[in-house]
């Protein structure tokens, strides 16, 4: 009974609780700006107000722009089943492994992309396309920031990932805080933060995810809005669950639990922060530059691999 | 089952593709009947092979036999299929099965054009010939057969002959195949030096004979010699020029399975006949498949023309299976036998699963060509109205071969990144640095995939048609769609299955001498669950379909039913910027690829050229047409090949002088042999 | 009585042509010859098999090696008459040459394939040497039968390289009677008589005498560096003439050393011709494959290719066991298949009138039966499977992996060089478009049978090989 | 015979050997040729006179008729009729082909051929000199251009062999000796075809403008 109660929390938590932490980088933006900002829980106003309009849709779309929200939603709820949010005692065997949550996840890329070349539309096709270019070479510092965390483990299970305790083993605090160093950059580029792209943009020439669903309306646009908050949150729970194990639920023991879900809630609220203070004080960077910053992720993870058995 | 495990089953087999293959060319002067009756043959034999295949690996009796032959003793038909060999006429049975109910339909276009009759000779006598290579046992045998299936390969890609780009894609597949075949008669030659066989279970029994320098020059000369039918780079130059060249059936043959002989023969004498083996060999295989791997994804997003970027994904792929074969090799060195177990497995599952969709993939792009007239990815466009059912199917390809689950290839993919992630921890530095690097190199491979799927599924199916021919294109017929989708049927449900599937891949495994008594590290769960590397990871591909489906469905089923009901959908124009939107405004396959082209010209060294032409000469502010073409150097063209075939050219002409027309200098020859001659021997 | 008969029968067709003006008898009576002469040979051949020789008179020796290639030229033979006939009259017909040239052509022809007869038949090394000097001279006037100045230098050079060739193996040849000294009042000297007075023969001398044998016959042989006349007379004779030259004449000179090898080796031991044998083959090997690479001229091309496999069979030899096994096996299939490939190419060259390569192209659309049958050809001559020159190139690379490696290695590599650039060119003429003013079709179906029952019989052997031919092959092999 | 005559006779031939090498004029080199074979019929007959077999007298008078008299009528008419009076260039001018008739001369009588010339050692000396006319011819065939000049230097070549043979002792039956002389006399009237066909074709018997054929 507890367990269905747990799962069906770890289920929901994803899409439920990530608008709000949209709302809260939004909040605390406009607060960096001087500004009083929309309340943090706009996002879900928002998404409300999308799911009730009507829709135009381009005469040039195919079944694949008709279902690629419905499915790129999926695929976010989907990986959300696969990572640690509270209580890592909830083994997902089944679909929690690093590689199924990636690739889980690079199915909403994969049809967000073929999306927003569906309609003919010059911005679709350029935004599917840098899209594609950023995940692609984002690829590789995803999965060995989180294989640092599994071969410290010993186990590429994340919810195994985040039951070892952060200084259990003395010797891997290093490669742990180079990983997280790459996975910080990764998590950038794949959310479509700055200095990758600007979520708040409609400039033809910068936009990269605002490109794809441009030609979206009602409640597509909704679902999309909302698959891309859940993997904001996604990311954000992996990063803070991931490189910093504190306090998360060991076992089934309602207080850990409640402790666990409270120290989440603080972690992810400190992520929304970073990630809220930086893009206040950073400016976009050049396309051309992002490479660089990805393969710099990539390294800073060789290392950190490098160095987790070190010889 | 134990009734046609012998060698009658296996006459059957050859007998069935034979005939296929005579009854064709006796037919030949009938287009239709010559087609239906080596396609029946080739689906007749294709089913045999099949059930002959599984009957082997289920009930584990190997085949063997031979046939002597009154040359020499050295040389005799002998047959030893065990269930390595069986696997592999599983997978060529497969996928020649398919091949062949899609020949049926797809063949109808030569009709009148090119003799049908001898298009079916070549296509059963090729099919017949990847039977006999997998299951020859002796070197000579097997070189005829491999020779045969090269020469008849090389005929269906020459088979539509008009083309002058086929004729030479034709003669560099037949050169550098040749070339490579050289160097496998020079590995069996050394296998002979030593052990004074060449049938090969007489090598394996006397490998221990063979010196280990000899060894390390046999491994480096099987794998260039393989290697260049598997198209391992920088041996893959003749690859994708020839696989585009062939019928689109023959090119899934060719990619699906053809290649794949190069990895048999690798596992056969590396695994197989040459255990122990040093720890370099696995190290070598390791870097040859990352770099198989990345530049085979990196040249396949350069590509517009749809079969060759097929083409270079094979490249890729076969990277992919060398990295599960290179990590085998290595953790056999390492004497860790449980974890080449899973290396194999992984290698072999990825054979299956890339036969099936790589398959599929040169399939359907064969009915959009079919339709089209056209390789050029940049005049398709929206053909996903007009072909919804192929669409359909390549998106699945397209899904399998990017890794995305629960398609088959993730769960292969996924099986190779475990073994190369065990890798990391073993306690040998190179090897420990070399299994980093290969699963970085299958980490990027998978990302650079799936962009290079997003862009040829966009730029083919997607938006609206770029040339006129687009609209005019109809759905396929019934058995080219039949075949596609039974390739995307089974593309899905070995992904599902995979839990079913890896024991049986297990058992071929463990077929092999190195592997006979080792424990597993691979199990499944009640509930399908893989679990790989003694409890590191594991997965359910069933588990995964469920709540996937249930997901979407409740998703769905909310915001249709539950959420909004009054509101309505208008189908309108795509927002145009208050311009006439048209095709041209879309992004191109090239444009496509651009950015990542551009951030990875260390490697492949594209070269722009920007022709402006101006209204006006004098003042140049208004050009009138502006042209880009993006072009990629071939690399291994002009800093290998070309300075060798140079080289030998050179050589060839100073050879010429010795023919200088002057009668004296011939006598002189003579004359100057004659006392070397006589002044030597005295 | 066979041996004879095939003479006779040959210099009364080359009577008859002398003789008689007209054109259809001179034909029938030349086809006639070679029929009786295929017959006959086949008889020589059985009974050789089951005997191991044959000497009818003391005149006469056929051995195992020598019935092979006795065989060869009777198929060749036949072959070669049948398509002379059509080749000719498709030539007169263009207006190229006249009756009189073609009375000319077949009495030649049949003084020359009588000549080689009598060479591989004749039991005295001097009437073989005589004999082959009867080759050189009645093919002198086949190689300029086109009298084109190119022709006239390509005799003149096949004359005087020839001729001095000959010479050379003459002396040779005495230098190996040097033990019959003391036996005197033998007036006749014959092969069995050299091999059974080996005892006092000093080794020095039998050394000097290989060598000048070697050099001699094999510069008839055509094996590099003494190769220099082949290319030219083996282009600019007329096709027919080609085949007999490639396919047929270059065996029986070739065969001549072999025999001698026999009697150097019962004094010198077998080391010592061998080294000979694999120097000069890997040579003739690497430089053919290297020439062909860049060859302009279709037929030179079949000529350096028979070079190179000259080449092949001397090394076989060279290795010895299965090697000369392989060796003997391999002069056969190059033997029908050469002469396949001088036929189609005369095909080839009645229907685009030049020999060069870049000229012609399309042929597979142009001439589809002569087409397929010169790439089948192709493939069988640089060994691929399933045709039997790939399990003798096998054979004779095993033969040497255990004792020469590196000369292995550049036979392979020769192999493969040769591969490409034979390919290359057959690429170009096979497909492509056909120049203009060529119309599609073959000429007469009798330019297609003699060719196809030639690759029709090679492709038999290389499935199977009749139980007397391996017989003699094994019997010949033996020796070796 | 004397031993004596026939070493006279024997450096006859080598002399015409070295003769043929030197001389600029058609007509010397067949004056050379012509006493060269007349010497080899004079050995010849030596042999007859020996052995005393009548045979051998008759394969006598077959290679006095084919090489004293047919043969140098052949090259007369030859140059009679195209008016050749000068032989073609060499590539060696003389001194140099001197130093290089010396050298083959040395070679031929080097110890490293000294089982050849020691088949019979009562003619060491003979055989060395019929051994170095034989190079010596070979020699002439290349270094000439003249076409005439290189058929005669290859029938120098032969008979330079046939006296090797007679005083090895390596003499053939008669009836293979007349097959021979029948071979080389067929073998001349072809040649001098040949060489009237070349000069028809090419306008000179210099075989260097032979240049067609090549790769």
């Amino acid at each position: 009974m507890k367990m269905t109660l747990l799962w069906t929390i770890q289920f929901l938590s994803v899409p439920v609780i990530s608008p709000l932490c949209a709302g809260i980088i939004k909040k605390f933006k406009a607060l960096l700006q001087n500004r009083q900002g929309p309340g943090i829980f706009q996002p879900y106003r928002d998404i409300g107000k999308l799911l009730y309009k009507d829709e135009v849709i381009s005469r040039d779309a195919s079944w694949i722009f008709r279902y690629a929200p419905y499915i790129i939603f999926t695929a976010t709820v989907v990986a959300g089943t696969g990572i640690p949010l509270f209580a890592s005692f909830l083994k997902n065997t089944l679909t929690g492994d690093l590689l199924v949550v990636i690739y889980t996840l690079s199915i909403g890329t994969f049809f967000l992309a073929l999306a927003g070349m569906d309609t003919g539309s010059a911005f679709g096709g350029f935004g599917s396309s840098r899209e594609m270019t950023v995940s692609a070479l984002a690829e590789g510092g995803l999965i060995f920031s989180l294989l640092t965390v599994a071969l410290v483990s010993g186990t590429t299970n994340l919810f195994a990932g985040s039951g070892t305790g952060m200084f259990a083993i003395g010797r891997s605090f290093l490669p742990r805080i180079l990983a997280f160093g790459g996975f910080f950059i990764v998590l950038l580029a794949e959310t479509g933060r700055f200095p990758f792209d600007n979520p708040a943009t409609h400039l033809e020439l910068t936009m990269i995810h605002e490109a794809m669903i441009l030609e979206y309306s009602g409640k597509r646009l909704a679902l999309m809005e909302w698959a891309s908050a859940n993997k904001l949150f996604i990311f954000a729970a992996m990063a803070s669950n991931l490189f910093f194990p504190w306090g998360i639920a060991q076992g089934p023991d309602t207080a850990a639990i409640i402790f666990g879900i409270t120290t989440f809630a603080i972690k992810i609220i400190i992520f929304c922060m970073v990630i809220a203070v930086l893009e206040s004080s950073m400016a976009k960077f050049r396309f051309f530059r992002l490479p660089d910053l990805l393969i710099i992720s990539f390294i800073l993870n060789v290392i950190a691999i490098g160095m987790v058995y070190p010889l | 089952m134990d009734t046609i495990t012998n060698q009658t089953g296996l006459f059957v087999l050859l007998l069935l593709f034979s005939a296929g293959a005579l009854g064709s060319l006796v037919l030949r002067k009938h287009d239709a009947l010559s087609n239906e009756w080596s396609g029946l043959f080739s689906i007749a034999g294709s089913l045999w092979g099949l059930f002959f295949a599984l009957s082997v690996i289920i009930t584990g009796h190997d085949v063997s036999f031979a046939v002597e032959t009154a040359f020499s003793p050295l040389f005799s038909l002998a047959f030893h299929i065990d269930r390595l060999s069986a696997f592999f006429i599983f997978v060529v049975s497969l996928i020649a099965l398919f091949s062949s109910v899609y020949g049926i339909g797809y063949v109808k276009h030569f009709y009148k054009t090119y003799s049908i009759g001898v298009l079916g000779l070549f296509y059963n006598l090729f099919i017949a010939a990847m039977l006999l290579v997998v299951s020859a046992s002796n070197g000579i045998f097997f070189l005829i057969a491999w020779e045969i299936m090269s020469v008849t390969s090389y005929f269906l890609v020459v088979y539509d002959r008009n083309d002058e780009g086929n004729i030479k894609a034709g003669f560099l597949y037949l050169i550098m195949t040749h070339a490579g075949t050289a160097f496998i008669i020079l590995s069996f030659l050394l296998f002979y030096k030593y052990t004074g066989s060449f049938d090969f279970e007489t090598v394996r029994a006397n490998a221990a004979l063979i010196p280990l320098t000899v060894k390390n020059a046999v491994f480096l000369l099987a794998l260039i010699g393989f290697g260049t039918k598997a198209g391992i780079v920088p041996f893959h130059i003749w690859l994708p020029g020839a696989h585009p060249a062939a019928p689109s059936h023959v090119s899934a043959l060719m990619s699906g399975v053809m290649i794949k002989t190069g990895i048999y023969m690798l596992i056969r004498i590396f695994l197989g006949m040459l255990q122990p083996v040093p720890i370099w060999w696995g190290l070598t295989v390791l870097a040859a498949g990352s770099v198989s791997s990345l530049l085979g994804v990196l040249y396949a997003l350069t590509e517009h023309d749809i079969k060759r970027l097929l083409a270079y994904h094979s490249i890729e792929n076969i990277g992919i299976i060398l990295l599960g074969l290179g990590s085998a090799l290595t953790f056999s060195s390492l004497g860790m036998p449980s974890l080449a177990l899973l290396g194999l497995i992984a290698a072999l599952f990825h054979i299956l699963n890339h036969a099936v969709f790589k398959s599929l993939l040169f399939l359907s792009a064969g009915s959009v060509i079919n339709e089209t007239h056209t390789r050029n990815m940049e005049e398709y466009g929206g053909l996903i109205r007009f072909m919804p059912q192929t669409a359909f199917f390549f998106l699945v390809g397209a899904m399998a071969i990017s890794a995305l689950p629960p398609f088959n290839g993730f769960f292969s993919e996924w099986l190779t990144f475990q073994s190369l992630f065990k890798g990391i921890a073993v306690p040998d530095f190179s090897a420990k640095w070399m299994f980093i690097l290969a699963a970085g190199a299958l980490a990027f491979t998978g990302g650079l995939a799936l962009a290079c799927f997003v862009k040829a599924f966009g730029a083919t199916f997607l938006a609206r048609p770029r040339s006129p021919e687009v609209a005019h294109a109809k759905e396929s017929r019934l058995t080219l769609r039949a075949a596609m989708g039974a390739l995307a049927a089974l593309s899905f449900l070995f992904g599902i299955c995979s839990g079913y599937l890896i024991p049986f891949l297990e058992s071929i495994g463990r077929d092999l001498d190195a592997f006979r008594n080792t424990p597993s590290f691979v199990s499944v769960s009640p509930e399908q669950s893989i679990t790989a590397g003694g409890g590191f990871a594991s997965v359910s591909a069933p588990a995964f379909l469920f709540i996937f489906i249930a997901v979407f469905i409740i998703v769905s089923f909310t915001v249709k039913y539950l959420i909004n009901r009054s509101q309505r959908v208008k189908i309108g124009e795509t927002w145009d910027c208050g311009t006439d939107l048209t095709p041209r405004m879309e992004i191109t396959a090239t444009g496509f690829a651009r950015s990542i082209i551009l951030i990875f010209k260390g490697v492949l060294k594209p070269s722009i050229q920007k022709e402006i032409e101006y209204n006006d000469s004098r003042s140049r502010y208004l050009p009138k047409t502006r042209t880009v073409i993006l072009g990629i150097s071939d690399v291994y063209g002009s800093y290998v090949y070309k300075p060798l075939r140079e080289m030998i050219t050179r050589l060839s002409l100073r050879t010429k002088d010795i023919q200088s027309g002057n009668i004296n200098v011939y006598i002189s020859y003579i004359f100057i042999a004659l006392v070397i001659a006589l002044f030597w021997v005295l | 009585m066979e041996l004879p008969i095939i003479l006779t029968s040959f210099l009364v067709s080359a009577l008859i042509g002398i003789s008689v003006r007209h054109r259809r008898l001179i034909e029938a009576s030349s086809i006639a010859a070679s029929a009786v002469a295929f017959v006959e040979s086949i008889l020589v051949s059985l009974k050789v098999a089951s005997s191991g020789s044959y000497v009818p008179f003391s005149f006469f020796y056929v051995d195992s090696l020598g019935a092979i290639v006795m065989l060869i030229i009777a198929c060749v033979g036949l072959a070669v008459a049948v398509y002379s006939v059509e080749y000719l009259r498709q030539e007169t017909a263009k207006g190229i040459i006249g009756l009189t040239r073609v009375r000319q052509y077949f009495v030649l022809m049949d003084l020359f394939i009588a000549a080689m007869f009598l060479a591989v038949t004749a039991g005295s090394p001097i009437v073989t040497w005589i004999s082959i000097e009867a080759t050189t001279l009645s093919t002198a006037f086949l190689i300029s039968f086109y009298n084109k100045p190119s022709a006239m230098e390509a005799a003149w050079k096949y004359l005087i390289i020839n001729s001095i060739g000959l010479l050379l193996g003459f002396f040779g040849t005495l230098l190996y009677f040097i033990p019959l000294t003391s036996l005197q009042g033998s007036g006749f000297v014959s092969w069995q008589l050299l091999a059974a007075n080996t005892a006092h023969f000093d080794p020095l001398i039998a050394k000097i005498a290989f060598v000048f044998v070697l050099i001699g016959y094999w510069t008839k042989a055509g094996l590099v560096p003494m190769h220099t006349w082949l290319p030219d007379a083996h282009s600019k004779a007329p096709a027919p003439i080609s085949a007999l030259l490639s396919g047929v004449l270059l065996n029986v000179a070739f065969i001549m050393v072999l025999r001698f090898k026999n009697i150097t080796d019962a004094v010198v031991g077998v080391s010592f011709s061998r080294n000979f044998l694999i120097l000069f083959g890997v040579i003739s090997m690497l430089v053919a494959a290297l020439i062909i690479l860049t060859q302009t001229n279709y037929k030179r091309l079949l000529a350096y290719s028979s070079i190179e496999n000259m080449g092949i069979v001397s090394l076989g030899f060279g290795f010895g066991g299965i090697g000369a096994f392989a060796a003997i096996l391999h002069m056969i299939y190059h033997a029908l298949i050469k002469s396949t490939l001088f036929l189609s190419a005369g095909t080839v060259l009645l229907k685009y009138s030049s020999t060069k390569i870049a000229r012609v192209t399309g042929v597979l659309a142009a001439l589809t039966v002569t087409g397929i049958l010169f790439l089948t050809a192709f493939l069988f001559i640089t060994g691929t499977p399933p045709f039997g020159i790939f399990l003798t190139k096998i054979f004779i690379l095993s033969a040497g992996i255990k004792t020469h490696p590196a000369v292995v290695l550049v036979a392979l590599f020769s192999m493969v060089v040769l591969f490409v650039g034979f390919f290359k060119h057959v690429t170009a003429m096979s497909f492509g478009k056909t120049p203009e003013g060529i119309k599609a079709g073959e000429g007469s179906v009798w330019l297609v049978v003699p060719p196809l029952a030639l690759i029709a019989a090679a492709s038999y052997l290389s499935f199977h090989v009749p139980g007397f031919l391996f017989a003699l092959i094994n019997g010949a092999a033996a020796h070796y | 015979m004397s031993i004596m005559a026939l070493r006279l006779l024997l450096g006859i031939i080598f002399l015409t050997v070295v003769f043929l090498h030197l001389t600029k004029k058609n007509s010397g080199a067949v004056i050379a040729y012509s006493v060269q074979s007349l010497a080899i019929v004079l050995v010849l007959f030596n042999s007859f006179l020996e052995t005393g077999r009548v045979s051998l007298l008759f394969v006598t008078l077959l290679a006095f008729v084919v090489k004293v008299i047919l043969a140098p009528l052949f090259f007369v008419r030859l140059i009679k009729k195209n008016g050749l009076r000068f032989s073609v260039s060499t590539y060696l001018n003389i001194p140099l082909t001197l130093i290089i008739i010396a050298a083959i001369t040395a070679m031929a009588h080097s110890q490293k051929l000294a089982p050849l010339v020691n088949i019979v050692p009562a003619n060491h000396a003979l055989l060395s000199l019929a051994l170095s006319a034989m190079f010596l011819s070979l020699g002439l065939i290349i270094n000439r251009k003249g076409a005439l000049s290189q058929i005669i230097g290859i029938l120098s070549f032969e008979n330079s062999i046939i006296v090797f043979a007679v005083f090895a002792g390596l003499e053939q039956s008669p009836a293979l000796q007349a097959g021979i002389m029948f071979d080389l006399f067929v073998w001349l009237v072809i040649a001098t075809v040949f060489m009237s066909m070349i000069y028809r074709h090419f306008g000179s018997l210099d075989v260097t403008s032979m240049r067609h054929l090549k790769d």
